[in-house]
Order: C-alpha cells, then structure tokens, then sequence
C-alpha cells in the first residue's frame, strides 16, 4: 500500500479557518435569535374581531383548538361568543387555522419559546394569556390568501333593461353546479341560526345541498318553515348580515340556496313525498285562523302535522297575504306559492276564501267555535303622507296598488311616476311602475345607505333605470285643471347626526323647494294594522300597543285562546318573523290545548 | 479455521446519523455474513390518521414521512393531488417549488457531509456543512415559516409569494455555498482516511441494480444516468438546463462523488430559476376545505429527493377525505432488501457509512 | 455525597448541582422526527458545548435522556430501558408537542401521548418542532432546576415506580424486560 | 408515445385474456387482472416488455365493496411508461400470490401488507413482525379498525379538551333553536 501523501496533508488545509470569526451566534440562549418575518410560531387572536365562529377548531386535524367562553366576552347574534384555545401539546404550527379564518382575527406571531416543567401550562388562550403578540404577529392572512371562498356565485338574472319589458322572474335561480358551489363555499358554522328569527337549521341543509342530497336539504327545511320557496324568494335575509364569510368576502347566498332546493321540488305532491311529513292521528282539537298570510300558513300547517283540526279564514281570493298582493310577481311568481298552498292543503288545512271576518262571519262566532284562535291579519292599511293635495287622482297607495296589478288589473299611471318612500315597497311599486313603461323617481328623505329596502333590491332598481333622489321631503303635490296630480314639491333635506345616538335624522333646507312632473305618486310610507273587526267586548279584553297586539313568547295575547303573530304582533315586518311568529303559536296553542299550561 | 458466528445488533439508536432502526449482524470475526433489519421504531400510522384528515388536513401530516427532506414528499402530495382533480399550477408556483425543491436538497446533501464523514470519524466536516446548513434553513424559515417542515408546497401551487429581496439572499447564500464546497473537498475527498475507507467498499452490482430497486443516487453510482427529473419530469425541469452526473463503481465512494456533484448541479438550477421566474400568481385557490372533495380515481406522482424516488399513490373514492395516500420512499427498498444483501461480505465498522451512503431513512419506511 | 451536618450538606449540594448543570451529556438516541435539530444544536452556529452540553454514546454515560418527539409503543420499550440503564443523577426532557399531549399523532394507535405517565419528564420544550433556540432554552431551564435542586424526576421515579410500571406495562403488553433492581 | 401504448395494450391483452386496460393521457397504462394472473403478468412486463423497475406496490381497503385492491406500478426506464396494474382480492379470504422471486423488493411491501393489512402472501418467507410489535389488534389498516378509538382507550391524553365539537351547540342553546335528529349528520 502505498504512501498518500496528498490526501494525508490535504485535510490540515483546515487550518487556514484558524482565526476567522465564528458562526456561532454566542447571545443564544440568553438573547433568543429573533425569529423570520413570516416566522409560524404561537398563536395570536384579535379578541375583538374573532366571531367564534370555529372555523379554526374545525379545521385543526390535531384537534387542538378548543371554543370557550373567554370573561368579558358576551355573545350576541353573529359572534357565539367563544374565543379558540390552542392546546400547544396538540399543535403542529401549520398555520391552517389562519388560513381559513374567515375574519382574520387569528394569526402566528414571531413568538417560539416556550419551556416548561408542567405539562398543564401548554394549554392557553391565544389573545387573552398573550395580548402582547398583538406586535409580533408574522404569519397571517389576507383576502388573497386566505382559504375561505370569498366570491359568491354570481346569480343568473335577467339583463337590465330586458327585465323592464315583463313581469318574467329577474331572477333565473342556481343550476345544479352552481348551488352545489355556492353551497360548498359555507363554513357550516352556524351563527347564522341565531339571526334568523325562525333558526333554520342552515348549516345542515346547505351541507345537504353541498354533498348533493337535495331531498335532505328540503326535509331539513320544511322542518320549521313550511313556506321556504317563498323565503328563498323574498326573504330578508337576516342569516346573510350576519355571515361568517361576510366579513372579509361576499356572505353565502343561503336565500338562494333555499331557493335552489324548493326548486327541485317542482309540484305539491313531490313535496309531500320528500318532506314525508309525519301527520299524526286528530286529536279532536279545532283551531281557527284568522288571515292565510305565512304567520297563519305556518300555524295551520304545523298544528295539522300535530293533529289539530284547522280553518283558516281569508279575506281575499287567493291565500299569501302580503305575499300574493303586496310582493310583485317578477320577484314571487304566483305559481311557486299556489304550490306551497296547495302542499298545505293536502295536509288537511282547510282555507275558506273569500271569507273576511268582521263582515262574512263575526269574530266572536269563530272565537266561540274553537278552541284556540290564531290572528294573523297583518298590516292591510297604508299610512298617509299627510300633506296638501294627497288626495288628488293619480295618487295611490302604493298598497293598493301593488293590490291591483297583481290582481291582474290595470292602474292608468302614465309615463312619469314619483314613489315616495325607501322600503321594499316603495321600491316593489317603482320598479312595477317600470314594469308597465313609465319613467320612474324614488323620493327618499334619508341618504341611499339608510334605505329600509333590500341592496339588492336598490341596485335592481337603479340596473332597471329607477332614479333615485335621496334626501327629499315632499311637502306639496300640486293639480292639473283635471284635479290630478301634475307634479311633486319636495325640500332637500340635510342629514343631522341624532344627540341620543340614533341614526340621523333628515333636516329639510329652507327654500330648497324643488318641483317635478309627475302624472301618478305612490306613496309607500308604510302600513298600520286594521283591528275593526273586533267586537267590543273583545276589543276591551285584548292589549293592543301601537297597532299591535301584545304577546308573551308563546305568541298568547292577554285573552288565554287568542294568539296572534306577522305583522300584527312583531316589529319585524318580514315573512320569516312572520313564519317564526307562527312557529311559536304552534307550541304555544300546543301547551295551552294538549299540555294544558 | 472457520470462526464462530456472533450476532450483533446495531440499534435501534441511529446506527448512522440515519433515523431508528436495528440491523441484526451475525458476524464472523468482523466479516458480516447475515444482516437482518428490524424497522417500526417509527411507525406514526400516517396513512391510517389520513381517514380522518380531510384533503388539506393531509398535506400538514404527509410532509414528515421523511424529516431531512419534507418537501419532495409535499411535492409528490401536491402533483397527486392536482392530478386527480385537473387543477392547473400557476408557471410562477412551479418555478417556486422547483427553488424549494432544489434548495431542500442541498439541505440534506449538507447533512448527509455531516453524516456520511461522522460514519467514517470526520467530525469536522459535519461541524461545518451542519452549521452551514442553517443558511439554507434561514432561507427556507424566511419563505415558508418553518425551519424543518415547511408545509409550503400544497395543491394549487404555493402557500405564499416569495418576500421581497429574497432572490439576492439566495444567490448571496449559494455564493457562500460554493466557496464552502471547496472547503468541504479538501476536507472529505481528498482525505486519504475518506479514500480508503469507502473505494471497493458496499458494492451495488450494476446489472442488478434496476432490478433491485435502486434509485437515485446510489443508481448513478453504478454507472446508470437516471434521475425523474429527466426520465418522468415535473413541474419546469425539462425548461432547465442541468446535468445528472454519473460515476461508475458502485461503491460508497462513487455514490459519494455523484451526490458531490448533484449539489453544485442544484445550485446551477437555483440560478437559473431566479433568473427565468416569471411574475404573476402563486396560487390557485382551493375551494373551502371543508367540502372540497376530489373525483374518483388514483393518481401516482413520482419525485426525485436525495434518496432517490420518492412517490405518492393517492387514491380518492370521491369523497371529501383521501381513500389512500401511500407513500413510496427510497429508502423503503433500500434500507432493507438492498441494505441486507449489500452488509453480507463487509466489515461491521462499516455498516454507518453504508447506510448512509443509501440514504438510509426509517421515517419514510415505518411512515 | 451525604453529609450529616445540614448546613455543609446545603454547600456540597450547591457545589455538586453547580458541577452537575455544566456537564449535561446527553444520550444520541434520537426518538422521533425531533432528532433533526439536534445536529444543528450541536454544531457550530448554536454549539450547544458551550453550556456543557454534548453527546454521550451509552447509557451509562449520559446524563439526560432527550425524547425528541413522538414515542412508538415499540421505542418507549427500548427508552424505558434506556432510563433504567442510565445512571443517576439523570434527567428526561420532553421535546416538542408529541411528547406533552399526543401532537399530530393524537389518534395514533401506535404512539403514545403523555410522556409524564411512562417517564419522569424535568423539562417540556414547545415546538413542532423546537428550533435549536427553543433546545438550548430547554437545557438552560433544566440547569436552572438542577441548580435550584428541582430537577429530581428520577427521585420520583423511584418512588412512584409501580404507578410508572403499570402505565407502561398498559401499552407494552408483551413485557420480557428484565426487572432492575432499584 | 401513443404508439408506445398502443403497443403494451395490444401485447398485454393478447397474452392475457382477461386483462383489461385503462388509457390515461400521460405517460401512464392500467391494467386489471384476476389475481391469479398476477404473478404471470409481472414476469412478462419485467423480462418481455423492460418494466424492469417496480415503482410501487399498494393496497386499498374498499370496506363497503368487501374487496382489497392490490396495485402495482412498474416503470421501464427505456420506454419511460408507468404500468398499473390492478387486482382484487376477497376481503374475507385474502390470500394472494407471492411475488418477491420478481423482484426482491417486493417482499417487503408483501410484509407490510400481511402486516396492516392482513393479505396472506402463500410462499412468502419473512419474520411474522414488521412495524408492529406484539400487536393483537386487527390489522391495522383495515377500514374498520377505528384508530382514535383504539387510541383513546389505550393511551392516557392530557384532561382540557371540553368542547371538541362545535359553537353550534352553544348557539342553539341560545336560540332555542331544535334540530332534528335526521338533520344532525350534516352538522358539521
């Protein structure tokens, strides 16, 4: 073998390192190295923006996150009021509980160093056991990089100023695919349940929607709300305000994707082999309804599944209420709600049309005849503006309007109609008001953002060509020689912040005075209940407040076997609290009638 | 005189610096005639846990098949993933992950210096190409957050964007890298104890060798050009220009050699990557996690690390959580069929720098 | 070294623990996936030898068994060995999130979750996995222990020996070790 | 390329009759073949056809098809083509052909399988354990061995987790709200 004698002296070549500064970073451990930008370390949550919505705990494959109740933190509608805790002997730093945070609240922070001779101490609140990581947050998300699906599908809708042209439906509804992935964008957390008035189970039904079981999803909807088509149409939508995703991206489209359902069902009997309803054995209990409006729909059909014997009685021809004449037919076409009624029909509910209580049949003959009676009447009567000339032709209620044309009649506006008002009506009869070829204006005494009335509706309206002039109070309609109006004097309004904290109030300016044409106003300000077809002896006996009658939780009034609900009894003035009224009628003429408390 | 056969057991503490596991020696003198390998030290259940993991929960569980070297694993993850589901790659994501890619393995090249030297008794070696090794992993932590698992490389393409001025850190690190490399030879290569102690040593029949399942490097120590990143190539290495180097001989020294000059090729590449990166997106969204479920089918992706192949075989039944995720590691053949007839004939004090020179990895096999 | 008089017995144990805390050797038994930041600990950026920590190649020459991460029901057997083997005064160390509450491998059949009930542990470091950092600071809170005469899991070991025995022997169900005698 | 596949396709299905193939775009073929032919098909694709590298074998659990899928996935690093090939075997009675005399590697992966999966390889000369020890479990990776059960039984975790499941408990309680049982399985 012989002698290397380069690879023997090759290797003291290290030696030439003799002297140069070393690599070692002589601070640590006593000055820690200070982590990367981007650096995935301990947990740090925004307490005030987190909704506990538990996106994070779900997505934890480590199961290491935990929703508690954190001191000083109430829950309320939109924020469950948990906060995530991280069980740091679970965690693996992915980082993917940032990464679906839908509000951003939760990130990692530039912190690592956590040494410990107690194995209990790995568990803390992020936020509240560290509220100094708030400066050391490095791995966080953003809109772009966040995973939660932040762009709702857009909804098929009729173009613009095709629409104007008919009373066709705007909206064309979701197809298969595109419910299926607007439904798979849901974090299923959940706090929508709590805004709605009638806590739909939508978590489980859009997850229904999403593993593509459409018979589930409509079972699970009819569950507490017989008349879902006519949600997924018209509802308002409380769930959405309160969305998880809505707050970094556009809220789930859980109206339309009840709409989608509802859909899938295309005629009475279907539903009833769907929803496979569980009707039980009459029981001998006789109940009466006054009004086929939803609060009346809602406790006929869940009484009838309870084995209730119910009538309804309704004024006019057809049953909806404020459903059939007061929504326009391009937003609720007649046939989705005919199907519904009918589906509670066949559940044994019997509707005598045509009937208005007060008139074809007395109050006190249907309060003695049952054992419980359910008062859902609703809001018929408009509110008047109050000012000179409202009472020239040409200016209707916007009401009755609405009335009229969905009865199929016709109403001579001609070309230039002025609405006054910014609720969901004023805009209805604006954008019918398009619908028959006039030239439309919205008078609103607030700004545009303080309209009661749906954004989308709004936006519809301004897509259909509907001006909007805010901050207008009109104050006098003036005559043509004919004694019909001719045109609208309306004050510009300032808007002056409210002392007590309310929303502000409009101010109007002095000699601000404006005038424009008009060959038809409708006034849409709002409605008041019309009791009179209460006799006296009740009308003592019965509290009503402010047009409504006062109810406990059970929908009781002050007379025990009277119930009331809708409009008549809630603030809400929308199906759903109208449905939700219902719906608690239901147990509570079931605990009077059958539990008997 | 025929001497009486002892049996050994080397273990299950990492025999090299290669992971837990046992070798069972019987030996002759110091000649080994039978080896046996124990492995499970580091069974996790990884392809059980997934079950219960949905699509994205995998991704973070998948990485630490292989702790040297997580990122082919995510690689593979990824490709398979995408696959299945026909979801496309942004060109600017594929460049990234190629730089990760390129940049792990020079990570655990500089640990294998570490490793294969200390198997032999060079402890200087490894003082420096660990210690230096931590350039890489600055690099890495500033990038995806994480000095060891980065889980940075998930399907659609990359978690986050490159932060800025992080092309000059790198060119800057792999500068220093390539001076240090010099270093590095004349301390290893041209050590006479290196020399001698692994030519002629753990020997790889080259006609055998296919058939036995070697890959990787200790393929290309036999005389065979075949690296997946030319044979089945991924992402944007056709676009690159590089050489697989091969050294005939088959012995720890000649797998030595082609891993020598691997590293410096992964340094040609990181070059070339910032200089051709395109601007646009990183990223192509993922549906909610929750309910992102992938159409029937399997889909096999095939990564090249350090140790050689390594592979995922994704299996999805159409749900929202993957049927099988089955991952295919080198060392998985390496270590035990080819580790058990390659020990046969040599010398007990070289069983270290034998595993070692095979990428030896118990993680990857127990998974 | 046990001395009568309680005064001089507090200077011998403060002298022996100061002795003690700067020779920590600890045992090259890379458990899990923690291992891999062990070789950059012990290398020249962090240099762990300079607060007296280095490796030791057998049992009875070490001083802290290091369980870097998840133990198999078939490693704890061998390590519940080990720490038997290993003479006092010796120290357990608990590192990253596997060994406090079960990690990423919570629902493992083959993992077990709380190191605490098979071994005594002094120091938990958390991490998944700890930076080199994060070790370090595990070392220097364990030689804060020894110092103040904290660090006495293997006291408790002793004592409590039957409580560990019947944790451990739950999870190895085939037990075939030998029995020390303590 | 398509040439390539065309080719394997026609020789495979001419030797073996009951195979059946899938074409996928890339540079991948598959094949399902009863598992009696498995062994016959691996010897022709390595000797006659240069598959001489086997990538992969795997197994698959369809619990609710009561069947194991095998696969195995060869290369032929001349004509840079990945082969699939699929079988079946009974979930009840799994018994299958040995084929590490193929490829030596094989063995292992049969190891493994015996192990997790229990698939009895006839002819295969192994130890009994591979990455368990002193397992009395099923195998483990059978579809119907719950792992957190198992887990949770024989392992101690650290008390604190109090709500692993949902905020959506504590919100109907707040609401009132009542969910039906048949509902409750989309909760998430």
């Amino acid at each position: 073998m012989s002698f290397d004698l380069k690879g023997t002296l090759k290797p003291l070549t290290a030696l030439k390192q003799f002297g140069k500064k070393p690599h070692t970073l002589v601070d640590v451990p006593s000055i820690p190295l200070e982590a990367s930008d981007h650096y995935r370390g301990f947990h740090y949550n925004d307490l005030d923006e987190c909704i506990g919505c538990g996106n994070c705990s779900t997505i934890c494959q480590n199961q290491a996150i935990d929703m508690v109740p954190v001191d000083g933190i109430e829950g309320k509608k939109g924020d469950s009021g948990l906060r995530p805790r991280v069980d740091h002997g679970r965690c693996c730093w992915c980082g993917l509980c940032v990464e679906v945070c839908p509000t951003g609240s939760l990130s990692l922070t530039k912190d690592y160093l956590y040494v410990s001779d107690d194995p209990d101490t790995f568990l803390w609140t992020p936020g509240v056991d560290n509220p100094e990581g708030k400066e050391r947050i490095s791995f966080f998300s953003t809109e772009e990089t966040s995973l939660n699906d932040f762009g709702r599908i857009p909804m098929p809708e009729l173009e613009g100023m095709d629409r104007v042209k008919s009373f066709a439906e705007v909206v064309l509804g979701y197809n298969e695919v595109q419910a299926r992935a607007e439904a798979s964008r849901c974090i299923s957390c959940g706090l929508c349940t709590e805004a709605c008035p009638e806590h739909m189970h939508i978590p489980e039904y859009i997850n229904a929607i999403a593993r593509g079981n459409d018979a589930d999803a409509v079972r699970i909807i009819y569950d507490n709300n017989p008349l879902p088509e006519m949600c997924g149409k018209v509802c308002t939508r409380r769930c959405e305000d309160v969305c998880a995703i809505a707050h970094r991206g556009d809220p789930i489209a859980i109206r339309w994707l009840k709409r989608y359902t509802t859909e899938t069902v295309k005629n009475a009997d279907m539903i009833k082999e769907v929803v496979n309803p569980d009707i039980q054995e009459p029981n001998g209990y006789k109940v009466g309804i006054i009004g086929a409006g939803p609060s009346g729909l809602t406790v006929a059909y869940y009484l009838a599944l309870k084995g209730f014997d119910c009538t309804i009685y309704e004024a006019h021809a057809k049953a909806g209420g404020m459903t059939m004449y007061g929504i326009p037919k391009y937003r609720f076409p007649e046939e989705s709600l005919d199907k519904q009624i009918e589906y509670i029909q066949k559940i044994g509910v019997k509707i005598h049309f045509n009937t208005k209580v007060g008139k074809d049949i007395s109050f006190k003959e249907i309060y003695s005849k049952y054992d419980a009676v359910f008062i859902g009447v609703g809001f018929p009567k408009p509110w008047t503006l109050g000012i000179e000339g409202e009472d020239l032709k040409g200016s209707i209620q916007a009401v009755n309007f609405l009335y009229e044309i969905n009865n199929g009649k016709t109403v001579d506006i001609g070309d230039k109609v002025i609405v006054i008002g910014g609720g969901n009506v004023a805009i209805d009869a604006a954008r019918v008001s398009a619908r028959l070829g006039a030239d439309v204006t919205i008078l609103y005494r607030r700004r545009v953002q303080d309209m009661p009335a749906d954004w989308e509706e709004i936006e519809g309206a301004e897509d259909e060509g509907i001006h909007i002039i805010p901050q207008a109070i009109p104050v006098k309609f003036y005559p043509d020689k004919k004694g019909h109006v001719k045109a609208v004097e309306y004050l510009k309004a300032d808007m002056v912040a409210d002392e007590k904290g309310g929303r502000p109030k409009p101010v109007p300016v002095e000699g601000s005075n404006t005038i424009i044409e008009a060959t038809a106003v409708l006034g849409a300000i709002g409605q008041q209940g019309d009791y009179s077809f209460l006799e006296e002896e009740f009308s003592e006996k019965v509290k009503i407040e402010r047009g409504r009658f006062v109810v406990n939780e059970k929908q009781q009034s002050t007379l025990d076997k009277l119930f009331a609900g809708g409009d008549a009894a809630n603030r809400s003035a929308d199906v759903i609290s109208a449905i939700a009224d219902g719906y608690m009628a239901v147990k509570g003429i079931e605990d009077l009638l059958v539990k008997g408390n | 005189m025929r001497e009486k056969a002892t049996t050994l057991y080397i273990g299950p503490q990492h025999p090299g610096i290669t992971g837990n596991m046992m070798v069972r020696v019987k030996v002759e003198g110091d000649t080994i005639v039978k080896a046996t390998t124990e492995v499970g030290y580091l069974h996790r259940s990884f392809e059980k846990l997934i079950e219960k993991r949905n699509w994205l929960q995998s991704f973070t569980l998948l990485c630490r098949f292989c702790v040297p070297e997580p990122d082919p694993v995510e690689e593979s993850y990824a490709r398979a993933v995408e696959l299945l589901e026909g979801r496309e790659v942004p060109e600017r994501a594929k460049y990234i992950r190629v730089l990760v890619l390129e940049l792990a393995r020079i990570a655990s090249y500089l640990l294998w210096y570490g490793g294969q030297s200390a198997s032999l008794g060079l402890y200087t070696i490894g003082q420096w190409s660990v210690g230096d090794r931590n350039y890489i992993l600055d690099l890495f932590e500033e990038l995806t957050g994480g000095r060891v698992y980065h889980m940075y490389i998930w399907p659609g393409g990359v978690r986050r964007d490159l932060p800025k001025g992080f092309e000059n850190k790198v060119l800057k690190t792999m500068d220093y890298l390539e001076k240090r490399l010099d270093d590095y030879d004349d301390l290893m290569f041209d050590n006479t104890i290196f020399r001698k102690r692994t030519q002629g040593v753990g020997i790889i029949d080259k006609e055998k060798a296919v058939e036995w399942g070697v890959v990787g490097p200790p393929l290309r120590g036999c005389g065979i050009r075949s690296d997946i990143r030319i044979d089945d190539p991924y992402e944007v290495y056709n676009k690159l220009d590089f050489v697989v180097p091969v050294e005939e001989g088959g012995d720890i020294w000649a797998r030595a050699l082609v891993r020598r000059q691997e590293i410096r090729q992964s340094i040609r590449i990181i070059r070339q990557v910032l200089d051709n990166i395109p601007a646009g997106k990183y990223y192509n969204k993922i549906p909610n996690p929750q309910k992102w479920a992938l159409p029937k089918g399997d889909a096999y992706t095939r990564t090249e690390a350090v140790r050689g192949e390594v592979g995922m075989y994704v299996v999805s039944d159409g749900g929202t959580h993957p049927r099988r995720a089955h991952f295919r590691g080198a060392a998985y053949v390496h270590a035990i069929t080819l580790l058990e007839n390659l020990l046969v004939g040599e010398n007990i004090s070289d069983i270290a720098a034998i595993m070692n020179s095979l990428g030896t990895c118990p993680p990857e096999i127990e998974r | 070294m046990m001395i009568n008089d309680k005064n001089s017995q507090k200077i011998v144990d403060i002298i022996q623990n100061y002795a003690r805390k700067h020779s920590l050797w600890i045992l090259a038994y890379g458990t899990g996936c923690g291992a891999i930041e062990i070789p950059p600990t012990m290398t020249s950026r962090y240099d762990a030898e300079r607060l007296g920590v280095r490796g030791a190649a057998t049992p009875r020459q070490a001083d802290v068994l290091l369980i870097t991460g998840y133990l198999t029901t078939k490693t704890l057997k061998r390590v519940i060995r080990v720490y038997e083997q290993m003479q006092d005064p010796k120290y357990v160390i608990g590192f990253g999130s596997c060994t406090i509450n079960g990690g990423m491998y919570w629902d493992s059949y083959n993992t077990i979750k709380a190191l605490d009930r098979y071994l005594p542990v002094d120091v938990f470091i958390n991490g998944c996995m700890p930076r080199p950092e994060a070790v370090l600071a595990g070392f220097a809170k364990l030689q804060e222990l020894i110092q103040a005469g904290k660090a006495d899991g293997a006291r408790k070991y002793k004592e409590n020996l039957e409580w560990y025995r019947a944790n451990q022997k739950k999870v190895i169900p085939n037990w075939r070790m030998p029995e020390y005698n303590w | 390329m398509e040439e390539i596949k065309s080719t394997i396709i026609q020789r495979i299905k001419t030797h073996f009759s009951d195979a059946t193939e899938k074409e996928y775009p890339y540079n991948r073929v598959d094949f399902s073949v009863k598992k009696e032919t498995i062994p016959a098909i691996l010897f022709y694709l390595k000797d006659e056809m240069g598959f001489k590298h086997l990538s992969h074998i795997s197994c698959i659990d369809w619990l609710e098809e009561n069947e194991f899928e095998v696969v195995f996935i060869v290369w032929s690093p001349t004509d840079k083509i990945k082969v699939f090939v699929h079988t079946r075997v009974d979930r009840e009675n799994p018994v299958m052909d040995n084929v590490d005399m193929i490829w030596r590697q094989a063995n292992t992966y049969e190891r493994e399988m015996r192990e997790m999966f229990g698939i009895q390889f006839t002819g295969l000369e192994a130890p009994e354990e591979f990455l368990l020890e002193d397992w009395e479990g099923p195998p483990p990776m059978r579809r119907d061995f719950d792992t957190e059960a198992y887990a949770t039984n024989t392992y101690w975790e650290r008390p604190g987790r109090e709500d692993a499941k949902d905020i959506r408990e504590t919100i109907e309680k707040r609401s009132g709200e009542i969910l039906p049982d048949f509902a409750k399985k989309y909760t998430r």
